[in-house]
C-alpha cells in the first residue's frame, strides 16, 4: 500500500518523528535538572504511530489524548516551543502553564488532552464524533489510547455507543505491551487488543506501528470508513515504548533483549530505508533534515526556557467559562 | 399566570431552549421514547424527533462523557441522569473532565452542558435510590450547582442553566415533580447564584433548598403560631454560594437554621455554617444549628425512613433552640 | 438433556415456579393497596430462569442479584413469609424491613442482593468467585443481570478479571428484551447478549429460558465448566418479562401480539406439557401442587401482613459492622 | 526505636496483619512485580506471592468491587488505588457497595476492608491528579475515614483498619513516603477515631491531619516565636470525628485554625467548624478560620500551585487573625 504516501510526504514523516524523538530526548534531560516537574510520559519508539495518524487525518479532525501526548501534539503541527513552553510552566505553553506535561491542547489544532485518568478521555472523543454528525459536516474523531486503558469500563461505553450510534470515531489502541510495569499478558487475557470490539460488533483489525507508512495506510482506510457513514472502528497499532512509563521509571521489568529485539523494527530507521530504497533519497539529504531537526528544537527548547512564568494574574481565570465560545 | 407542576416547568424550559438554539440536545435514558422515567421529557421526542431527543444504553459514565466531549465541540447537551443516584457511576466523568477541562486547556475549550435529574428520598426506595447528593458535586470547582424543587424557580434557573457556558448540575425532586405552582407565561430567566427569601421575618432565618424549603415554609406558618417570625431563605443555586444574601439575614435575624436533605457529614449545611460564622461572628447570638439526614443509609420501612429525614417538628424544635424559647 | 432432571425434581420446580408468580400476584395487589411502597419489580415470565438455575447449583454456591430478585430468592429456598415481610416492611423480612424490595438478602442462602444500581451489582459475583478459588473450596459465583446491565462498564471489567484470573463465575445474562421502556434492539447493536463475552475472551453460549429444565442443565453445564477450573463463562438465558418494568410502568412499547406470542412459551406450561407427556403426571395432581401452593403463598401472606413493623430500635445498627464475622 | 519512612510503617503493618491473617491479601495496579507504583509494598510479592499480592488491570471500579464481594465472603483484602484521583472512577463501588452492604443486608454480610493510597498534591502534577478527596467519603455513613502522614501513626492506625470489620478509605501521602518518623519496634495497635495533640499550647489550637500537620507544627514554631503559644491536634481519623478531642481543644485555646488540604466547599474543616461551634458555641472568642486549598483546580506551574495550597504564612496569618494579635 506503500504508493498512497509520497516522497515529500515521507521525507515529512521522517522529519516530524526525528523531532518528536529530539524533543523527548530534550525534555528527558531537562526533568533530570528539575526543569520539568512531575510526571513526564515519553513517546520515544512509538513515533511512526502518531506521525502516521495524523498525516492520515484532516485539520477539522478532532484528535483526542492522554498523557503521553508531545509526540502526538507535535505530530498535529503544534510548535515545539509551545510543547517545551508547558513544560517548563511557561505562560508561552500549550496551555499556559496550567496544565503541564500531562495536559497539552490545541483548539487551533483540534487537539483534546492530554489528560491523566487513564480511559477518560475515550467517551470525549466520541462526543466529537457525535457533534460532528449532530452538525453534518464530515469531520471524524480519532482517539489514541493504551493497551492499559482498554480495561477501563468507560472505554467499553463509548464502543457501544459508538457503534450503536455509527459515530464517525477511530479507536486507536496503541498497544505497546506494557500498562506501567505490567506486560500485558499480565493484564489482559486476549493480546489482540482490536479483538475489545468484539463485544459489541465493531469493525477491527490489528497493524504494525512502527512503520509510519503502515500507519498512515490504515488510518487513512479507517479515517475513509468512518466518514462514509459506515460507522466507527477499533483499530490496534502494535507497538512499543524505548524508555520506562514516565522519568521515575527505570523498566527493569523488561525481558533481557526485549528492547534491542524492538529497535530492530525502529520508525526513523524504517522511515530511512524506504526514503533510500523507495525514493533514492541520500544519507546526506537525510543527516541535513535531522541536522536541522536537531537545530530546530534546541532553539524552541532555548526560546521556552527564556519565556516568562506562568502568570500569577491568571490563577483564577481558567475555572469558569467566562463567555460562551 | 399558569399553574405547572415541576415536571412541566422543567419541561417548558427546555423545549424553548431548544426552540431557540440548535445546538441544544436532550440525552439519558427513557427520555425519548417512554417520555422519560418520571414524565419530564413527555411529548419531547414527538416535537424534536430523535437526532435531538436520545434514548441511551445504561451507560451513565460513557454517555455523560460522550456530551461532555460533544460541548467541548460546540453543542450544549442536557444529560438526563433520572435519578442523582446513578451519576454515582458517572462521577469520573462530571469530576475530572466536566469540572476540570476549562482548566486543563487554560480556556480553549468549554463545556456548556447541564446535567440534570431527581435527587433526594422518594417513598420507600431504600440506600441506593434515596441519596441527596449536593455535597458531593458543589465540592468541586469547575461545576455550578443547582438544587430547585419549586416550578418558578426551576423554570427560570433551568434555562440560565442551559445558556451558562460552563457545566450545570442541575437537581430536582423526585417527589415535587407533581408539585403544581405558579409560573409567569411570559419567559424569564433567573441568574445562578441568587437566592431567593421566600419567606420574610425577624428572629430566626431558616435556609435551605429543594423540597426543604417547602418543610421550612411549613414550619415557619407553625412557629409563627408560636409567636416566632421565622424567614426562610431558599439558596437555590449552591455553587456559588449566595453568600450575601446569608450574611443579610444573619445580620438581621442572628439565628439560623440551616436545613438540608442529605448526609451531614461535610454537607453544603456545615460549608454554610463555616461561611456565616467566620464572616458575621459578632452577628450570631446562638449557634447555628443544622437539620440534616441522621447519619445513615437511608432504610426502607415507613416509619424507619421518617425518622432519617428532616422534618418540620425537628425544625421547629431547632428554632426553639436557637430562639432560646 | 431432559434425563438430567429427575421427576421429582421437575415437580418441584413446577412447584416452585407457581409459588414464585402467585407470591408475585399477591405482590402486586399489594402494592395497589400500598402495603408495598417504593419500585416494586415483577419477575412474572421469568420464572424458568431462576428456578431452572436454583436446582442446578449446590447450596454452598453464591448467587448474587439485583433489583428484580423476588422470584430468585425465593427458587434459592428462602421461605415466602420473609419476602413478603420484606416487601410490606415488618422486623421478620428477609432484611428487617430495612431493604425493601430491592434489597432482599439471606446469608443462610447465600443469596447476595438484590442491588439497585444497574450493573453494580456483577463485580460482588466475581468477588465470590474470587474468594472461592482463594480459599480453595470448589464452590462457585452466579449473577444474575439484565440486558440493559450488560451495557455498564463495570460489568466488562469484571469480565476481563474473572477470565484472566480463571475465577469460577457464571455471568447469567436474563435477556428480556427490555431495559426499562427500551428495547433491546435500541440499546445494543448486538442483541445476542452473550457475545459481550468475545472482547475477553470467554466461553459463551445463550439458551432459551422459558423452559426450566433447558436451563437447568445449561446452568448445569456452565457450573461444570467452573468447577473444573476452567474459568468463568458468559451464558445468556432468553426470557421476556409479562409485566413492566416496575408497577408504574404500563409497558406500553410492546409491539402489539409480542406479550402473547411470547406466552405461548410460558414457562409454567412447559413444565406442565413436560410432566405430562415425559412423566405421566395426572392433571390433577398438579392442579393440586397449584392449589397447595396458593394456600401457601396467602399464609405466607397473611403472616407476613400481621408481623411487627420494623424496629426502631436498631435504626442505628446496620452502619457498621459490629464486630468480625 | 526506628526511623522508618512512611511507606516502611506501611509496609510492615501490612506484613504483620498478612503473617496473622491468611485472608487479609493486597491488590491493586503494580503492587506486586513493581513493588508498588510509590514502592509501598516492596518486597511483598517475594515474601506472600502471587496469591496474596495480586496486579490488577487499570479497572478500578471492578477491582474494587471483586475486593467489596471477596470481603463479603469472608476475606480481608487491602485494595491499593494507587492515588485517590483514580478511586473516582471506583467511587460507585465504594459508595454504593463499601458503604451500603452492612445496612441493605441488615447485618447479614460485612465489607472488612482497607482501600488506601496516596492523596492529595505531589509537585506538578496539574489539575486531575493533585486531589484531597478526604470529604467526598467522609460524607457517607458506613466508611470510616482514616488520613494520615506520620509513620507512628500511620503503622498504628493500617493495622487497626485492617482489622476493623468495616470498611476502612486510609489516605497517605505521595510527598510523605520517604519522610522518617520514629516507630516504636513492639506492635502496637492505634485505635481508629483518636485525635492526636501533636504539641500542646494555650492561646490556639491548629486542626490538622495528613500532610498538613507538619505545616501547622512549622507555623507552631513560627508563633511561637512570636509569643503566641499554638497546639496543633492531628484528627488523624476523619470519620468518625473525635469531637471529645475538638471540644475539649476549644475548651481550652478559645481559638481555632482547621487547616485542609483540599477544596473547601463542604469540606471536612466545614465539618468540624459546624460541630465545634454548635457544641462549644460560648467557648469561642472568635470566628474559627479555615485554611484550604483556593478554591480552584491544581494548575502545574510550581508557583502557581504553591499559591492554591495551604502554607505556613497562610497558617501562621490566620492564628494572628483568630488571636487578634
Ligand atoms: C484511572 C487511573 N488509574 C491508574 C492511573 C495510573 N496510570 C497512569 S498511566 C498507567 C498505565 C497506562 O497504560 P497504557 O494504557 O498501556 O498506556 P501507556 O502508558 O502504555 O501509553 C497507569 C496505571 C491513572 N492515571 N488513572
Ligand atoms: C446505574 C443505574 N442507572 C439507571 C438505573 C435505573 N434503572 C433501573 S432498572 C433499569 C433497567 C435495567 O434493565 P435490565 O438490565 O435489562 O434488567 P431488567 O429490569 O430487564 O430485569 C434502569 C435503567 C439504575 N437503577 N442504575
Ligand atoms: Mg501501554
Ligand atoms: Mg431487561
Amino acid at each position: 500500500m506503500a504508493e498512497s504516501v509520497t516522497k515529500e510526504q515521507l521525507l515529512e514523516m521522517y522529519r516530524m518523528m526525528c523531532l518528536i524523538r529530539r524533543v523527548e530526548e530534550l525534555a528527558a534531560k531537562a526533568y533530570t535538572q528539575r526543569k520539568i516537574i512531575g510526571f513526564c510520559h515519553l513517546y520515544i519508539g512509538m513515533e511512526a504511530v502518531a506521525v502516521g495518524t495524523s498525516s492520515a487525518l484532516r485539520p477539522e479532525d478532532v484528535v483526542v489524548a492522554a498523557y503521553r501526548e508531545h509526540g502526538q501534539i507535535l505530530a498535529r503541527g503544534v510548535d515545539p516551543e509551545l510543547v517545551f513552553g508547558e513544560l517548563f510552566g511557561k505562560r508561552t505553553g500549550t496551555t499556559q502553564g496550567v496544565g503541564g506535561s500531562m495536559h497539552m491542547a490545541s483548539r487551533e489544532h483540534n487537539f483534546w488532552g492530554g489528560y491523566g485518568i487513564v480511559g477518560g478521555h475515550i467517551p470525549l472523543a466520541a462526543g466529537a464524533a457525535f457533534a460532528a454528525k449532530y452538525k453534518g459536516d464530515d469531520s471524524i474523531a480519532l482517539v489514541y489510547f493504551g493497551d492499559g486503558a482498554a480495561q477501563q469500563g468507560v472505554f467499553y461505553e463509548a464502543l457501544e455507543m459508538a457503534q450503536l450510534w455509527k459515530l464517525p470515531c477511530i479507536f486507536l489502541c496503541e498497544n505497546n505491551f506494557y500498562a506501567m510495569g505490567t506486560s500485558l499478558e499480565r493484564q489482559s487475557y486476549l493480546t489482540d487488543m482490536s479483538r475489545r470490539g468484539d463485544g459489541v460488533g465493531m469493525t477491527r483489525w490489528q497493524f504494525e506501528g512502527f512503520d509510519a507508512v503502515e500507519v498512515h495506510n490504515n488510518i487513512a482506510k479507517a479515517a475513509e470508513h468512518c466518514r462514509s457513514g459506515k460507522g466507527p472502528v477499533i483499530v490496534e497499532a502494535v507497538t512499543y515504548r524505548y524508555r520506562g512509563h514516565s522519568m521515575s521509571d527505570p523498566a527493569k521489568y523488561r525481558k533481557d533483549g526485549e528492547l534491542e529485539e524492538k529497535k530492530k523494527r525502529d520508525g526513523i530507521d524504517l522511515a530511512i530505508d524506504r526514503l533510500k530504497s523507495e525514493h533514492g533519497v541520500s544519507d546526506a539529504e537525510l543527516e541535513a533534515i535531522k541536522a536541522d531537526v536537531d537545530v530546530q528544537a534546541q532553539a524552541a527548547y532555548d526560546a521556552a526556557l527564556a519565556a516568562p512564568d506562568a502568570d500569577p494574574s491568571k490563577l483564577y481565570d481558567f475555572t469558569y467559562a467566562t463567555e460562551a465560545q | 399566570m399558569a399553574q405547572l407542576q415541576l415536571r412541566e416547568a422543567l419541561r417548558r424550559a427546555m423545549q424553548e431552549e431548544m426552540r431557540r438554539d440548535e445546538r441544544v440536545f436532550l440525552m439519558g435514558e427513557e427520555v425519548a421514547y417512554y417520555d422519560g422515567a418520571y414524565k419530564v421529557s413527555q411529548g419531547m421526542l414527538a416535537e424534536f424527533g430523535e437526532k435531538r431527543i436520545i434514548d441511551t444504553p445504561i451507560a451513565e459514565n460513557g454517555f455523560t462523557g460522550i456530551a461532555i466531549g460533544a460541548a467541548m465541540a460546540g453543542l450544549r447537551p442536557i444529560v438526563e441522569v433520572m435519578t442523582w443516584n446513578f451519576a454515582l457511576v458517572a462521577y469520573d466523568q462530571i469530576i475530572n473532565s466536566a469540572a476540570k477541562i476549562v482548566q486543563m486547556t487554560a480556556g480553549q475549550y468549554q463545556v456548556p452542558m447541564v446535567i440534570r435529574g431527581a435527587n433526594g428520598a422518594a417513598e420507600g426506595l431504600g440506600s441506593q435510590h434515596s441519596q441527596a447528593l449536593e455535597s458531593i458535586f458543589a465540592h468541586f470547582p469547575g461545576l455550578k450547582v443547582i438544587s430547585t424543587a419549586t416550578p418558578k424557580d426551576a423554570y427560570g434557573l433551568l434555562k440560565s442553566a442551559i445558556r451558562d457556558p460552563s457545566p450545570v448540575i442541575f437537581m430536582e425532586s423526585e417527589l415535587a415533580y407533581g408539585t403544581k405552582g405558579e409560573v409567569p407565561d411570559e419567559e424569564y430567566l433567573i441568574p445562578i447564584g441568587k437566592a431567593d427569601l421566600k419567606r420574610d421575618g425577624t428572629d430566626v432565618t431558616l435556609v435551605s433548598w429543594n423540597k426543604q424549603v417547602y418543610n421550612c415554609l411549613s414550619a415557619a406558618d407553625q412557629l409563627a403560631k408560636e409567636g416566632i417570625s421565622a424567614q426562610v431563605l431558599d439558596l437555590r443555586t449552591i455553587r456559588p454560594l449566595d453568600e450575601q444574601a446569608l450574611f443579610d439575614c444573619i445580620n438581621k435575624t442572628h439565628r439560623m437554621v440551616v436545613v438540608q436533605e442529605g448526609f451531614p457529614f461535610a454537607g453544603v449545611a456545615s460549608e454554610v455554617v463555616s461561611r456565616v460564622q467566620e464572616a458575621c461572628f459578632d452577628a450570631l447570638d446562638a449557634p447555628i444549628l443544622r437539620i440534616t439526614n441522621r447519619d445513615l443509609n437511608q432504610p426502607y420501612a415507613p416509619e424507619l425512613e421518617k425518622m432519617v429525614l428532616p422534618s418540620i417538628d425537628r425544625i421547629v424544635a431547632a428554632a426553639h433552640t436557637v430562639c432560646g424559647r
